[in-house]
């Protein structure tokens, strides 16, 4: 049985730096690593198979069997799944054959699988994805395509990292499915990931990285229900699904800040992505929305901020029809906080100019002042350009921003997904707060239905067919 | 994009192209002080004093005295014919004499392309493999230096070189390798400059991609690693450089092909933009162009073959 | 889809790859000229190709010292006024596509052609034919027709050629055949072994049109060619190294001249053209440009044409300052950027050029140069030498510089009554008129009488120094390369023959 | 996006030359103030000595002063068809942004037809139709010159306004003009600057080629391309006048090549 450890490992890489003593990871189990984003999680990855990541220092040892590793140990021991699968592949191949190059210079002679067109059966692909180039396959298909190289590669272990990346619930749940056949191969699998739900289905044993060390190392059951160190607990409370429910919205008159009638879109005539959907949003009210991606979610969200024009059906801001006149009146009252905070600011410009300049400016001038200690900031950040400013800190900024337009409507577009739990959760409950104190309309987007359950008072679902429904949770 | 689609729009490019050069030429003619007329009778009674009665009767006989607008319709539908009338000099076709200078200028042009290639390809492919090394130092700088150059003035130091000084080539002689060889030299000298930068960057580029790295933890061997995975990527630019490859070529064309007195498509444009001969002026022009537009088809058809799956 | 590739790639290479012949050398018994003058159409009239190598000839031809003897025609004679002249035509004469030459083609030949070559000068009412004799009949007496007939551009070709208008051969009578003239840029001609005369040695010559100076001196330089014409001065100094070829300068009857549009305010005053006379430096022109200080022209002709060469008359003059004195009585006045103002009106002028004598361009700039010194402002237009012709034909010339050749037609008053008689020719006077002046032509065009002749000579070349109508700058020095590869080679201050069929491969 | 070149090392050469360009342009004409049209017939093609930096050329013109004037007009020329090309580009591709639909369509495909036309080929038509001088070449340069533009400013530009910036913005309620000065312009000029650097190095070569085939430059103008042409003949006898007006080319075309590559270049994605 073949092992892999760390013996002294000093890492860094810019800003972060990961100390390592020892770990052990040990063939036919999976291990799980966690951690906040900034903990050094991929560095280690990164140590473990001996990919080369520029501008990595490295002291100390990787060790196979207990003897220190000649070479970097991806070429024939470690097989990494990248966080990116879509720039692992080479864009102009079918993914059929670049499936086959494993199994013509890495076969695992132990693996039963003898022909692509085997495995990506099992992996949930037919003969004619095989055919495609990775640009004509979702993420989640090229995700599994991954799994299914690393599931014949010839390895001791698989190094994922973050695989769950960007996908939504249901095909997070087929990876975690097809995990399992590694432990079944019995090879060793370690798993970088910031979201415990993944931890938790995977993990035989969990390391929480704090800042820069190892925070806790355990056995899953253990570190997951009875944490010991602060890293962990912080963690575990952040992870949507322990949550506190929000307290349900007292009910208010009714009074629709937004209103959608027999709404239907399409960018093709032929196929429309949103047809026939009604809706109401009321003020005080957040409502979660739900669906695969490419769903037309954002879509949805467009049409009720007016930068959308339905093809049929009727959209009313306040009660009353759209027009331009009543657009320009109250363009600045319909916000929209985006999934990307990086992408919401000018690269280009100070934040300062952007809130002097291109910010509604409240009639409350503390408000700002207000937001910004609250969620503790300082007034140097402004000085700087977004991208000398960390992705929580962004967001953050963005959500003063939103905020201080003072919405009567938001849409929040799967707000920082990108980002890990503590910042997710920490924009989500500012504009929670928001909406109840100014009794302000919120439409929450997101494929995670866990924080919907938690924060929205109704939860409608986009089906593929661009169908709009409520869905129950009693 | 299908490949009906591709073509449909190459078509219209083309004709919408071929009816602005025409409009160009035209209008830049009719606007003229001169008397186009006298002119035509001048060049058609070679020698001869034309006076007024004489230019009437060519006025009549190529219908100069219709409205312009009439005209107009008229010289674009011949240019749509590829009828571009007689020359003002030979007096000959100008179809022929395009025909006649074209087979020259294509010989230099195809071989002079294909030289070019073979020079800047692996001269790129050598720089972006060893980038940073002094090898990579001085073929970067020979390319740029190339490219900074002037063409004309590559082509007179050939001249002189290789005719004058050697000896090694000749100036006369429309197709044999002596004559040849010197020119296709100076126009792939010509064209490799920056298409060899373009290489550079691009194997480079395609070299940094994680998808390479990826490819190597696949298993695929090293030295298999740029043929099967790299190749195809880094053609792409190169590929969509090729319009501006094409664009140098015609320039060169032109200006080599005054220097070396090479009788193509260029030489006799510059003759007859010097004998103001408008009619084998607008030939050669579009001639050119349309040459120019036929190669860019070609390597767009090309670029569609290789990355169609891409566009679906 | 591939395949089509594959068929584009091969039609490429197909195409490319149709190479014709070879180059030819010397070894193949040929020999190659580079000339700056295009072929142009195969008309006689049109191109000097075809006589200067021998494929077409004239009625008559001057002999080295001037006399007109005969070519095609045996003899002639003129009845006692000299309105009528009959030209014996030479018998056993066969053009290159076996016709023979009649007396009927000759006349069709010279009716056809009549407008578009020298006998347009000439008062001609009537060509006609009557056995082997060719009738010219004409309005007032003309003394010097058979010297017109000896022009280049009176060459006669075969009954055939006469029918379509610009066809892909001709045939002509001399020692030359054109053998492929496919090629608008290249006439290939072969030796004509029925030549009735003295027949060629050398079998076979290509004639290259080579518009690029710096080009035929190379070709001369790396010995691609026989000959190379019109050569820049400085290739004297440039082939010196060079082994295999000898520059040759030869003085010939021919000036280069500013050619003004006397048609044109201001140039049609005559104070106002013998200012750009006084402004023109030529001893500066002749010795830096020319390359020969002795070329500086004094007079219209220069000493090689002693009878046309009147050492009386005061010699030109370069002197800004009368020069100046002379726009200002005529009216000008300088303006705040140096240009000379009249009513409102810049004293500007576009001045046209062209570069098969590769000189020309060059004086042209140090002209454009010496007249902004007195005031006038020049644009410079460069093209081929149609730019001339043309802008004569239409009236749009304003200025050009020019070169010409007084012995085209063997006798300078050819070139004369050419140039400056009634309104002037392209390498002439534009728009001059002075009846005084044509009227002495005509009258010399009938005299006989040599001491008359010289009276009437140095009346009118006094009456075009005076009054400029065309202001000399230079003589001329022909400068050419020829291959020591050939002997026998001499050059003709006439310009219509090469004198092909002379020459012989040097031992 | 954008594609940056990896080539970022030597462009304080590229800036040195260029102002060394600029300044000579600029001032080397007061500062050698030699009238470069001034003839010497009595010393042509001297060589280069105390009165004459560069030796004189076949007209016994100062060959220095000539390459100082040359500068002025080729630098002249190419900066003003740039900035008009800039202009010109620049707003064509706005009334495309902002209009949309069938006016967005043909002016693409009008600018995609005018691209795919070899600028120099039209140029040499019609400068020979129209007469030369430097507004006639200006003007045809210009026309051949602007679609790059177009094409660039609207490809990048389509990428910044439908980016989620320009969105927060817009929903903010900020002008059009603001967000156009602020986080379109200054995202847009680089490109057109790096692009205009290349651009004006390409035109003067292109004038210089002009100058060279005697196309739609007229003498006296004091032009390198016309200069070399002129002296070429003489190459044996003056080697350093001919140099020179190569030497003035080679340079600022490579001065400003390095200086393009400094700045962010991109291949807009209009195919």
């Amino acid at each position: 049985m073949n092992s892999l450890e760390a013996r002294n490992l000093k890492l860094s890489a810019g800003q972060l730096s990961l100390d390592v003593p020892h770990l052990r990871f040990k063939q036919g189990k999976s291990c799980c690593v966690v951690g906040r984003s900034g903990s050094g999680k991929s560095l280690l990855a990164a140590a473990l198979s001996g990919l080369p990541v520029p501008g990595m220092a490295m002291t100390g040892d990787v060790c196979l069997n207990g003897s220190p590793a000649d070479g970097p140990l991806w070429k024939d021991h470690v097989f990494v799944l990248p966080q990116e699968p879509a720039l692992a592949l080479n864009p102009t191949m079918p993914v059929g054959k670049q499936l086959a190059e494993v199994f013509r210079w890495r076969s695992d002679h132990a693996c039963s699988c003898r022909s692509p067109g085997a495995i990506s059966a099992e992996i949930g692909l037919d003969q004619d994805d095989l055919k495609k180039i990775p640009g004509q396959l979702s993420g989640g298909m090229q995700q599994r395509i991954m799994i299914a190289m690393a599931l014949v590669a010839r390895a001791s272990f698989v190094i994922a990292d973050e695989p769950t990346k960007g996908l939504d619930d249901g095909n997070k749940k087929r990876i975690i499915d097809l995990f399992g056949r590694f432990r079944t191969s019995g090879r060793g699998l370690i798993v970088i990931t910031h979201d415990l739900e993944v931890a938790s289905a995977l993990a035989d044993d969990i390391i929480v990285l704090g800042d820069g060390h190892i925070a806790e190392q355990g056995l899953a059951s253990q570190v997951l229900t009875n944490p010991r160190s602060e890293a962990t607990r912080e963690l575990i409370c952040n992870a949507p699904q322990n949550w506190p429910t929000a307290p349900a919205t007292p009910q208010k008159p009714h009074c629709p800040v937004v209103r959608l009638e027999d709404v239907t879109f399409g960018y093709r005539r032929t196929t429309p992505i949103l047809s026939e959907a009604t809706i109401e949003i009321d003020g005080g009210e957040i409502v979660g929305l739900l669906g695969p991606s490419g769903s037309g979610k954002s879509t949805f969200g467009d049409l009720c901020l007016a930068l959308q024009k339905p093809q049929s059906g009727i959209v009313q801001w306040f009660g009353s029809n759209l027009n331009s006149a009543l657009i320009r009146k109250r363009r600045t009252k319909f916000q929209k906080l985006f999934q990307n905070p990086v992408t919401s600011f000018p690269p280009n410009l100070v934040l300062r100019d952007v809130f002097d300049k291109l910010t509604p400016q409240s009639a409350d001038a503390n408000i700002k002042d207000e937001l910004m200690s609250r969620l503790g900031l300082t007034d140097d950040l402004l000085l700087r350009r977004p991208d000398q400013v960390s992705g929580g800190e962004l967001q953050r900024l963005a959500i003063i921003r939103v905020l201080l337009a003072q919405p009567s409507f938001l849409v929040c577009d799967e707000p920082s997904s990108r980002l890990d739990m503590s910042v997710q959760r920490l924009a989500i409950d500012v504009i929670a707060e928001y909406s109840s104190q100014y009794s302000s309309a919120v439409l929450l987007i997101s494929h995670n239905e866990t924080v919907l359950r938690k924060r929205a008072n109704r939860v409608f679902e986009i089906s593929h067919e661009g169908r709009l429904s409520l869905k129950s949770y009693d | 994009m299908t490949l009906a689609a591709l073509l449909a729009r190459k078509a219209l490019l083309i004709l919408t192209i071929t009816l602005l050069v025409a409009s160009c030429s035209f209008w830049a003619v009719h606007l003229l002080p001169e008397n186009i007329a006298m002119q035509i009778a001048a060049a058609r009674f070679s020698g001869t004093e034309p006076n007024q009665q004489l230019a009437e009767v060519v006025s009549q006989s190529y219908g100069l005295d219709r409205p312009i607008l009439v005209q107009y319709a008229d010289w674009l539908a011949g240019t749509l014919k590829l009828d571009f009338g007689v020359s003002l000099v030979t007096g000959r076709d100008v179809v022929q004499d395009i025909a006649h200078h074209g087979q020259n200028s294509l010989r230099t042009v195809f071989w002079g392309f294909i030289a070019g290639v073979a020079l800047a390809v692996p001269t790129g492919y050598v720089c972006a493999r060893f980038a940073g090394s002094h090898l990579d130092t001085v073929l970067t700088v020979f390319s740029a230096a190339i490219s900074t150059i002037p063409s004309f003035l590559v082509a007179i130091v050939m001249v002189q070189l290789f005719v004058v000084e050697l000896g090694l080539a000749t100036l006369s002689g429309t197709s044999g390798w002596a004559r040849l060889w010197v020119l296709v030299l100076t126009i792939a000298l010509s064209i490799s400059g920056l298409l060899s930068r373009v290489v550079r960057t691009a194997v480079i580029d395609v070299r940094l991609q994680p998808f390479m790295l990826h490819a190597l933890i696949r298993g695929v061997p090293e030295r298999e690693l740029f043929w099967r995975h790299g190749l195809k990527n880094a053609l792409r630019p190169v590929l969509n450089y090729l319009p501006v490859v094409f664009m140098f070529l015609i320039y060169d064309v032109i200006v080599i092909e005054t220097v070396f007195n090479y009788h193509g498509l260029g030489w006799a444009l510059i003759n007859a933009v010097k004998a103001l001969d408008v009619p084998l002026m607008q030939g050669l022009v579009l001639a050119l162009v349309l040459f120019y537009l036929c190669c860019t088809t070609l390597s767009d058809l090309l670029t569609w073959r290789i990355y169609r799956h891409k566009a679906s | 889809m591939k395949h089509f590739f594959l068929a584009a790639a091969v039609t490429g290479a197909v195409i490319s790859l149709t190479a014709a012949p070879g180059h030819a050398g010397p070894a193949d018994d040929t020999i190659r000229i580079a000339s700056p003058w295009k072929i142009g159409a195969l008309i006689p009239s049109a191109s000097t190709a075809l006589s200067r190598t021998g494929v077409v000839e004239t009625l008559t031809m001057p002999t080295t010292d001037g006399e007109i003897v005969g070519l095609l025609a045996e003899s002639w004679i003129p009845n006692d006024t000299l309105t009528e002249w009959r030209f014996k035509i030479r018998s056993g004469v066969s053009f290159h596509d076996g016709s023979p030459l009649t007396a009927e083609t000759v006349a069709a030949n010279l009716t056809k052609f009549q407008e578009q070559s020298s006998l347009r000068t000439a008062p001609v009412t009537n060509i006609a034919f009557e056995g082997d004799e060719v009738v010219v009949k004409l309005d007032r007496p003309y003394s010097i027709l058979p010297a017109v007939l000896a022009d280049w551009n009176t060459g006669i070709v075969s009954a055939a050629n006469l029918t379509d208008e610009t066809g892909d051969s001709v045939a002509g009578t001399g020692p030359f055949s054109v053998t492929d003239a496919s090629d608008p840029t290249m006439l290939k001609l072969s030796a004509n072994d029925d030549y009735w005369g003295k027949k060629a040695t050398i079998s076979k010559v290509e004639y290259l049109f080579v518009p690029d100076a710096q080009a035929r001196q190379a070709m001369a330089q790396a010995g691609e060619v026989e000959f190379a014409f019109s050569l820049p001065v400085t290739a004297t100094k440039m082939l010196a190294s060079a082994d295999s070829v000898q520059v040759q300068i030869q003085a010939i009857p021919r000036v280069r001249a500013l050619k003004l549009n006397g048609g044109l305010a201001p140039l049609d005053e005559v104070a106002v053209r013998q200012a750009i006379s006084y402004a023109i430096d030529r001893k500066g022109i002749a010795s830096s440009i020319v390359g020969n200080p002795d070329t500086a022209a004094s007079q219209l002709f220069p000493a090689s044409l002693p009878a046309w060469h009147d050492t009386s008359l005061e010699p030109f003059s370069h002197d800004p300052a009368k020069a100046a004195e002379l726009l200002a009585s005529a009216g000008f006045t300088k303006g705040d950027d140096g240009i000379l103002i009249r009513d409102g009106d810049r004293f500007e002028i576009e001045m046209r050029t062209y570069d098969s004598r590769p000189e020309l361009p060059v004086i042209g700039v140090a002209i454009q140069s010496m007249l902004k010194e007195v005031g006038i402002e020049v644009t410079m237009k460069q093209g081929d030498w149609t730019v001339i012709s043309d802008g004569h034909t239409d009236g749009t010339l304003e200025a050009g510089i020019v070169s010409d050749s007084f012995v085209y037609v063997p006798d300078p008053i050819g070139a004369l009554s050419e140039n400056f008689y009634k309104s002037g020719g392209f390498w002439g006077s534009m728009n001059w008129n002075n009846d005084e002046f044509d009227a002495l032509v005509e009258t010399y065009q009938r005299t006989v009488d040599p001491e008359k002749l010289a009276q009437l000579r140095t009346d009118m070349v006094a009456m075009i120094h005076e009054e400029h109508p065309m202001v000399t700058v230079t003589w001329y020095d022909d400068v050419h390369a020829v291959s020591n590869n050939v002997s026998n080679f001499t050059f003709d201050v006439y310009e219509r023959d090469f004198g092909l069929n002379r020459l012989t491969w040097a031992e | 996006m954008s594609h940056v070149s990896e080539a970022r090392r030597p462009w304080k050469l590229g800036i040195v030359l260029t102002l060394l360009f600029v300044m000579t342009a600029t001032f080397g004409p007061l500062l050698y103030a030699v009238d470069p049209n001034a003839q010497n017939l009595l010393s042509v093609l001297s060589p280069p000595g105390a009165q004459y930096p560069l030796g004189t050329d076949q007209l016994g013109r100062d060959v220095l002063a000539r390459l100082l004037h040359g500068a002025r007009y080729s630098a002249g020329i190419a900066i003003a068809v740039v900035v008009f090309s800039i202009a010109l580009g620049c707003i064509l591709a706005g009334i495309a942004q902002w209009s949309g639909g069938m006016i967005s369509t043909s002016l693409v495909m009008f600018s995609d037809a005018v691209y795919a036309l070899p600028g120099l080929l039209v140029t040499l038509l019609l400068a020979d139709v129209l007469g030369g001088g430097a507004m006639v070449i200006v003007f045809l340069l210009w026309i051949v010159a602007w679609p790059e533009y177009f094409r660039l400013s609207y490809s990048v530009g389509q990428q910044i306004v439908k980016s989620d910036h320009v969105l927060a913005s817009r929903l903010a309620g900020a002008s059009g003009g603001r967000i156009f000065r602020l986080q379109v312009l200054p995202v847009i000029l680089p490109y057109l600057l790096s692009l205009g650097a290349i651009s004006v190095g390409r035109i003067v070569l292109a004038i210089a080629t002009l100058g060279f085939l005697g196309v739609g430059i007229a003498p006296p103008q004091a032009e390198w391309g016309m200069m070399i042409n002129d002296l070429r003949v003489y190459w044996q006898i003056s080697p350093i006048q001919l140099a020179a007006p190569v030497i003035a080319i080679v340079w600022v075309v490579l001065a400003l090549l390095i200086l393009s590559q400094s700045m962010p270049t991109t291949k807009p994605g209009l195919n």
